[in-house]
């Protein structure tokens, strides 16, 4: 029918993993803020929701490593990390592979995805999932865009996948929410680990919220390892929400929380 | 082009529980699958996490096989360091180090 | 430096696995206009041959099936089949990485490609190369166009492949030639192996020479299966060869060979 | 989703000598490995070529499998004619008989 909802969250194994170990009075705003944006989905009477990840190697290799990928199955699993260092079940997630086939050949009219009939989940969405949906209500469309193996697709790219799926999501019956989700600044699993430029982030999130393409792709890949990390290659995901979106963003959670490795934001835009 | 190799083989043991168990059985055999240089099977095996840092496995791929190894996070981090400081900067990839050897951002 | 060389041929494990099976009136002209493009290759000094190939399940499955790949090895191996049957002897096939990764990452800025760091070659490059690069001369990087498991890219997608590589081509410093090599019509692997419908052949090769992007990709998939076969999916290649190519194409050889199951085709486009 | 798990089984044996060797030895030990009906399994070891094609694997899968097996083209051919007549026209996928059961269009 439309797309109903376009979200950004960080992601992250320590997110959940390590939650002991971070400062409460940090860790539980974000906790709430990621929880509230679940209930904004849920009120939008959302029936499927399309998470834009920034996998890990859990599925996509440098044999074969897609720029853009999109589920297509009726049933994902997940997580693909030890369920006791993740701390979250390993569970079944509902997919819908007609759903995504509509989806996915609508995208393919502008960018060229890989299309995935299995999938395994990793940190990437099941930390979004599990705050998101815990009742494992929605039905999961995931999407990827190569934010890890170099070359990386370019940032213009992104936003153009963005804009694909709102296409694509403006053209089924069905109502559809989105998210996307990556770190801004980050060095995950380096001795830098906890590493997080807030600057950058805060400069980069009032780019997001202003949905203006020229701005929010500005950015070399060198410039992006040099200010925001090998991990802050995940803007991609954030770029391509704010273009499905198109309109302004609200950032309704911000800290950067460094035992969870990551700037740790919550926010969503105005669909126009 | 051994890279390539060495993070095939932990690609393949991340996703896969037949291969971790094969690995935990008997990880000569399982290495052996793979077109590895001597010091790149021998950081496999042992496991030397800070020697797989070191040459350049990517970190979202070294990071999974340390908990596989059942490497505490605090661990895992100065088991890198180490390599560093034995083996020098990254040779290959993006996961290079930009703090200091006695550093720990997050306090781990 | 620049594209010195854009052509088309017809592959099919037949042309090689069956060549007893075929009249020598049909089968030699074939081969030798085969081989002829092979040394017209040689004679504009090309340093690296991009074969755009539609491979057959060697590398790609619909666990991430790429709508477009690259690959980005130093060396190949193929083929992947018996080489009794296939009657090509299995052999080492020299890539060049470093040239992948710049024609890759130009190609990026507009097509979404995979990027592949091991290939294993199926008929659909090896025999070819059988033909065209006999002393393995040549370096080789394979590009390849899903057309086997639907849903499949868009004609227009593979024109806008076509001309990214000729973008890319274009900014490296080594002289690239390419060829697309797929099958026009065909019905293979079937009860049906050996129908060709020659009309649509002839048809679609004279929208071919045009190099008229409007007539190349005027085509709907329901239209090609009904005329032209599941194998006529392959067409994808030949389009972007033209693009690539930009100028008018000559057939210099063209017959339906019903044992080697496709309508068989050599020619050549002027890169303007 | 199950035609899925046998074309993922055909599509990891053509490609790997590995699988191969094993799927020689003890096919039905391989074929535990996926997620398949009695009927898929059946004509994966049999082999039943003129079911597999029937239940849709795709034909560009199916005939490297067919070469696996030894199986001459006009013998794999007619399997699959054979296949149809037994069972009725393919029931999913692209690769579907437009020819009649008694045609043999490249005459073998
Ligand atoms: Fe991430
Ligand atoms: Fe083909």
């Amino acid at each position: 029918m439309t797309l109903v909802f376009s979200g950004i969250c960080s992601h992250g194994p320590g997110i959940t993993g390590r939650a002991d170990l971070a400062p409460p009075e940090l860790r539980d705003p974000f906790y709430a803020a990621y929880r509230k944006m679940g209930d904004a989905i849920r009120a939008t009477g959302a029936e499927a929701l399309i998470v834009i990840a920034a996998e890990h190697f859990a599925n996509f290799f440098m044999n074969n490593m897609p720029a853009y990928a999109i589920g297509m199955a009726d049933q994902y699993e997940g997580p693909i990390e030890d369920p006791d260092w993740l701390r979250i079940p390993r569970q079944q997630v509902r997919g819908d592979a007609d759903l995504s086939r509509r989806l996915i050949a609508e995208v393919q009219q502008t960018v060229d995805v890989a299309y995935a009939e299995e999938w395994k989940f990793d940190h990437g969405i099941m930390v979004p999932l599990h705050f998101l949906d815990p009742a494992n209500a929605l039905t999961i469309i995931p999407a990827n865009i190569n934010c890890q193996g170099p070359p990386l697709t370019p940032l213009h790219r992104a936003f153009a996948f963005g804009r694909a799926l709102r296409r694509a999501a403006d053209a089924v019956p069905q109502r559809i929410a989105l998210v996307g989700t990556g770190g801004i600044s980050h060095w995950p699993c380096t001795p830098d680990s906890g590493r997080i430029n807030e600057a950058w982030d805060r400069d980069f999130l009032d780019r997001w919220a202003s949905a203006d393409e020229a701005r929010l792709t500005a950015y070399t890949d060198a410039e992006t390892y040099a200010d925001g990390g090998q991990g802050g290659y995940e803007i991609r995901t954030f770029i391509a929400a704010a273009a499905a979106a198109g309109g302004k963003g609200i950032v309704d959670f911000y800290a950067p929380i460094p035992i969870f490795s990551t700037g740790c934001v919550v926010g969503w835009s105005e669909i126009v | 082009m051994s890279l390539y190799q060495v993070q095939k083989l932990l690609f393949e043991l991340n996703r896969d529980p037949a291969i971790q168990r094969a690995f935990e059985a008997d990880g000569g055999a399982v290495a052996d699958r793979y077109d590895l240089t001597e010091e790149e099977r021998r950081a496999l095996l042992e496991p030397d996490i800070g020697l797989l840092y070191v040459l350049g496995v990517n970190g979202q791929i070294l990071m999974h096989f340390a908990a596989f190894k059942q490497i505490a996070w605090a661990d895992y981090l100065q088991r890198m360091r180490d390599g560093v400081r034995i083996h020098g900067p990254i040779r290959a990839g993006v996961y290079k180090m930009t703090t200091g050897l006695d550093e720990k951002v997050a306090g781990v």
